[in-house]
């Protein structure tokens, strides 16, 4: 199903999570205020093996393995960044987070705009599902923080942009959680470039030019979402994917031009459906679009359930190709 | 325990029951691994190799009414509370049989009508959930107990902390067990406390603990029957500290090389059931044959159970949007 | 400013504070299941005293007086509630909820769908704004837990609905957070049916029929609405104020006829903007009701920020009579 | 701490410095209740009435690089820190001239710059933010300490438990005090937890812990610094419970009733300020004059500080949407 956009390159090709591990590498060997802190992610290398090597090039002072205290972790993260260093945390999973809300949402989130305290922090969790996880192990709790000011968020959708939005998390200011997609690990592999450089916080990317509808989505889903495009073409619908890779602070502008071109908007992610970001989007539409729309805003999304574990259930809740496909073609007949 | 404690304290009968349970729960997981390397178990799979006397131990002096509020390496509890391995494989299966219906797998198994609360992933957080069960015991007067176990990585969990304060501060019927594998994942002990003991964490919230053999079964179950007698009587809470070796990887998927390699030895030769035997032979309450017998019988259960799970159906797809909510005749 | 709607009634004015108080107290004797729990409700009553008395009444068995603990109450209530109890939880500010998040939104929440275990309890969270409280003693949670399946929630906006919405929140099946509005506490009074009533969970109310614009609210906001509705009359703009009371499940069918007769509709609430309830009101308005839509759907919201501390800075992020008629002048013209 | 002990281990100069604050801590705090009542402030009023020599004691052997994570009664080590009686007022008051520039209020000041990591009424989460400064100073090799509070009723929290646990494994330059007033608003200690005293919570931790007269403000003094001391030459941290008493409510407009009068009583005569001056006096390093000379000095800063807040501007709406993120230079 997944096949990675192709970018201008010089190295070999690497995984998603390759992709992940070089950033962090490159990142540490650049700026030393950069260190790594979670559990099990020293002389293990992490549940995903994305910090393997780390703890013997980098030392335990700078790979940081801790109890099992979430909370306790996300809270020193912050503390150690408000004395001038860059930690990067990493979740086992993306659903321990919750663990660690109160810390991210009134610690690290606030401390800023409350007395100036600049938190420039990381938080790596690695969400989602069709991993046969269950209601624990694929969670997407981007919709939790979309609504928590002060923290941005990124999510990536293929090897380059997993390398250049987490090397600029590592660079930012301020407390960035950077969702990485579980399922895309080692299912997606691109060539990078071999120079250093970065993916823009805040910049969306239209992954496939189009002219019938808009598709807006992130992560795992902008796959479906160009899967679904080439399945359309033939019958003259026309998608043009938009892969958000930040979710906040959102690219509203290439969402907007987008529509104006198309006057057709689809939202599509994998997290549930009611209060998710595609509420959002699809509100910013009618709010400021309201009059390029020539049809509703639909969404595609995972219905409001957790994420189950059987493997007919779990494909029954995550959204799929012909879920896309059905909602264009009604919106293409709209 | 020496022969003559155990003796006077574990008659023939209840032996022969922790016994069977070891093996059962031993045949089982086994089994679950053998299906795991055939790629036929849907997801991740934790098991309690090495560490089975502490659940067996734990469970088998509850009464019917009683609770039980288990972590992820607890099959024997499941199992004692009724829990069949054909239920259990279902489950692993992701069949509509199994406890949950496939909403949830493995060892995510939550019955309240045998008494089992439904693990959560996130460890530590049923911690606080058995003090609330226990609470409402003791809000109505009920002379019932809840059990629950953690391992030595939840413990540095705030929830632990906040469970035990509560737990003591309100003298409630729950016993916390700790099953103190030496390890959390790769992360071993040192790097997870500055405690030697885990039972020294106890001393924060005034419980009193104690240190088990956690690969004695027969220790293990008179600990837990004279705490669980204790809370029953409004004796409050007790901790209970497991010393035992995790023989697996975290799950079956890791090979656990940060383990090293003498440390195992160590332990295998204290195996819980190797153990049992021994005791099971010195006390005369059974010998070769009987093991041989039980075991048997064991793996009959579990082949039976194991058809069973795999003729039962999966379920399909649009289940997925029943029970979000609970109805009101659930609860009436 | 405010005005509490009027109900048949036989008994004396109460507040919105003894509303609440009422219903627990009448629950509490109807149904020896129900108990308290939380910080300081016992011989303190409680820091908003809405639990005064309660000890002396029910004894310490049912009022339970706890460590400063929110995760540990919260995760104690699940536990009892699933033991067949009806737990009541209060939180001191619904500020401090994020301390709960992890057993609220992994346990609470999903026990019923992941194994069948129903857990009925009530956690009560004063929230919101206009108090001088600051960024933690002001917030509205509701965002959050509206993205997180298998709770539900209400936000009372009178006395009458504060007592009926608590005892049909006490009654369900379900967890169920019950936002109280801090600001309403002694400022409303209205008189009460003497008889046993509740509020069912999940219905709307018009609070005030009009044809112009729909405005979509709930909480303190409701009677913002209203003071705006009734500044805008003479103007010729008729709002139709609606009145969520339960924020899930949604009363889609209320707001869709709403918008069906008016066209037009303002999104209004107290809690952030992006990411917020008003989202996904939008989102549906233009999923679910587009032909019936003859202008941009309008959210008047606070700003993406912090609750901040000082006077002028609150009165500016806090929505405002004047936002409402600002965004419906805007509308009816369009 | 008797007699000569003190005049070993704390000078002159020292001991004045100590007394000066809790003057200036007791005269503001004075201050902002009476402008509370006169209906001035904004928001709710936080005191360390009778409490003074907790936060005065651990703040003053700080050094200028070191950093404090104070809780909601710490108004002395903000001023030792150097927040000025004016810039507490301005705080108070919602003024732009505040610490926080108006975006929070009474005793949520933070100055990185100053070393002063903002509170956040969240009781204990700034305990892991503790540890993860005192982490950034240990990976830097920086001889630098952090020093952090928190009441009796917030070591209940899991927060806590996770910030003393990993500042232990990892023997982190940190310190916590914990002002065990005895009550956490209404609640008194035995119903937070079922030990005797606080410092009982640090054996969870294996971390050294010290139980001192929380009046007396040299017996403070020194332990902060031996504690500050071993912590900065690597030794790790330390717990330093101070039992004092809650003399006000729990805010200002608490009647605090809860309080059993006689417990006030027997707490009055150990007011800290008192306590303070008998020591002064029977070391022969001062006399009622010289009390009277620096109540004066703290009056006159108090004023001024007073007239200075309240000229000073309040922040115009608008400020309301700035400052949510961070910016590159900030960082830099
Ligand atoms: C809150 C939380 N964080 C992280 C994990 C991932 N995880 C699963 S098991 C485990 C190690 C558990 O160690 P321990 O508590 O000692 O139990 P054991 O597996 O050794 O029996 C970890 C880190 C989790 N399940 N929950
Ligand atoms: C997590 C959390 N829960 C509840 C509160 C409300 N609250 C503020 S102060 C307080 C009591 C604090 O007691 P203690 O920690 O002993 O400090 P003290 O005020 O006695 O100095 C409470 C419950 C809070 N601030 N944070
Ligand atoms: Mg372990
Ligand atoms: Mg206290």
């Amino acid at each position: 199903m997944m096949t990675a956009a192709v970018h201008p390159t010089l190295s070999q090709e690497v995984t998603y999570l390759e992709a992940i591990s070089q950033a962090l590498d490159e990142e540490m060997t650049r700026d030393e205020r950069v260190f790594l802190i979670g559990e099990d992610i020293g002389a293990y290398g992490g549940a995903f093996k994305i910090t393997e090597g780390f703890l013997e090039k980098y030392g335990d002072h700078r790979v940081i393995d801790t109890p099992l205290a979430e909370s306790g972790i996300v809270g020193a993260a912050i503390g150690a960044a408000m004395m001038g260093l860059r930690p990067v945390v990493e979740m086992q999973f993306a659903d321990f987070i919750s663990c660690a809300f109160d810390q991210i949402t009134e610690v690290a989130a606030k401390n800023h705009y409350r007395w100036n305290a600049p938190v420039p922090m990381v938080i790596r969790a690695p969400f989602g599902g069709g991993v046969h996880g269950g209601p624990f192990h694929s969670e997407c709790p981007e919709g939790w923080f979309f609504h928590s000011p002060g923290l941005k968020l990124v999510a990536p959708s293929t090897p380059y942009d997993a390398k250049g939005l987490l090397k600029a998390a590592i660079r930012d200011p301020n407390p960035v959680i950077y969702f990485e997609h579980k399922f895309l690990y080692r299912r997606i592999k691109a060539a990078l470039p071999s120079e250093d450089y970065i993916v823009p916080i805040g910049k969306a990317e239209v992954k496939r030019p189009g002219s019938t509808i808009s598709v807006v989505t992130y992560g795992a889903m902008v796959h479906i979402a160009l899967d679904a495009a080439a399945r359309l073409q033939q019958d003259g619908i026309d998608l043009e994917v938009i892969d958000l890779r930040t979710l906040i602070p959102l690219d509203t502008e290439t969402i907007y031009e987008s529509i104006r071109k198309t006057s057709k908007a689809i939202i599509l992610h994998e997290d549930t459906k009611t209060g998710g970001i595609g509420a959002e989007i699809a509100a910013l539409l009618v709010e400021e679009c309201f009059d390029c729309l020539d049809g509703p805003v639909l969404r595609v999304a995972a219905p409001d359930t957790p994420v189950p574990f059987s493997t007919p259930l779990e494909e029954f809740f995550l959204p799929k190709i012909s879920d896309v496909e059905e909602a264009a073609r009604k919106l293409a007949a709209y | 325990m020496d022969l003559s404690r155990i003796a006077g304290e574990v008659t023939r009968t209840d032996y022969l029951h922790l016994y069977y349970y070891l093996r059962l729960t031993r045949g089982l997981e086994t089994r679950i691994t053998a299906l795991y390397r055939q790629g036929r178990i849907v997801g991740g799979c934790y098991t309690s190799h090495g560490m089975e006397a502490v659940s067996v131990g734990y469970a088998l002096p509850l009464e019917s009414r009683d609770v039980i509020a288990p972590y992820h390496r607890d099959m024997g509890a499941f199992l004692i509370r009724g829990i069949t391995p054909g239920e259990v494989i279902a489950q692993y299966l992701g069949k509509r049989t199994g406890p949950t219906k496939g909403k949830d797998g493995n060892v995510h198994i939550g019955d309240l009508k045998r008494g089992v609360i439904g693990f959560v992933s996130h460890l530590a957080d049923n911690l606080p959930v058995a003090t609330g069960a226990a609470l409402a015991f003791q809000i109505r007067g009920e002379p019932r107990v809840v059990v629950t176990n953690t391992g030595d990585g939840g413990t540095s969990r705030g929830d632990f902390h906040e469970a035990m304060n509560l737990a003591a501060v309100r003298k409630l019927p729950v016993v916390f067990f700790c099953n103190n594998n030496q390890y959390a994942y790769s992360t071993p002990l040192r790097y997870q406390m500055a405690v030697q003991d885990v039972a020294d964490r106890a001393k924060a919230y005034g419980m009193p603990a104690e240190i088990l053999d956690g690969n004695d079964v027969a220790a293990i179950y008179v600990a837990a029957r004279r705490a669980i007698q204790k809370a029953r009587a409004g004796g409050g809470p007790t901790f209970l500290e497991c010393k035992t070796m995790r023989m697996h990887g975290h799950s079956e998927h890791d090979p656990a090389k940060y383990v090293p390699q003498a440390l195992l030895e160590e332990w295998k030769i204290k195996d819980p059931i190797l153990k049992a035997e021994a005791m099971l032979k010195a006390l005369g309450y059974a010998d070769e044959a009987d093991f041989q017998d039980i075991d048997a019988r064991a793996k009959k259960e579990i082949e039976a159970g194991v058809e069973w799970a795999e003729q039962s159906p999966l379920p399909e797809g649009p289940e997925t949007l029943e029970g979000v909510f609970a109805t009101e005749e659930e609860v009436a």
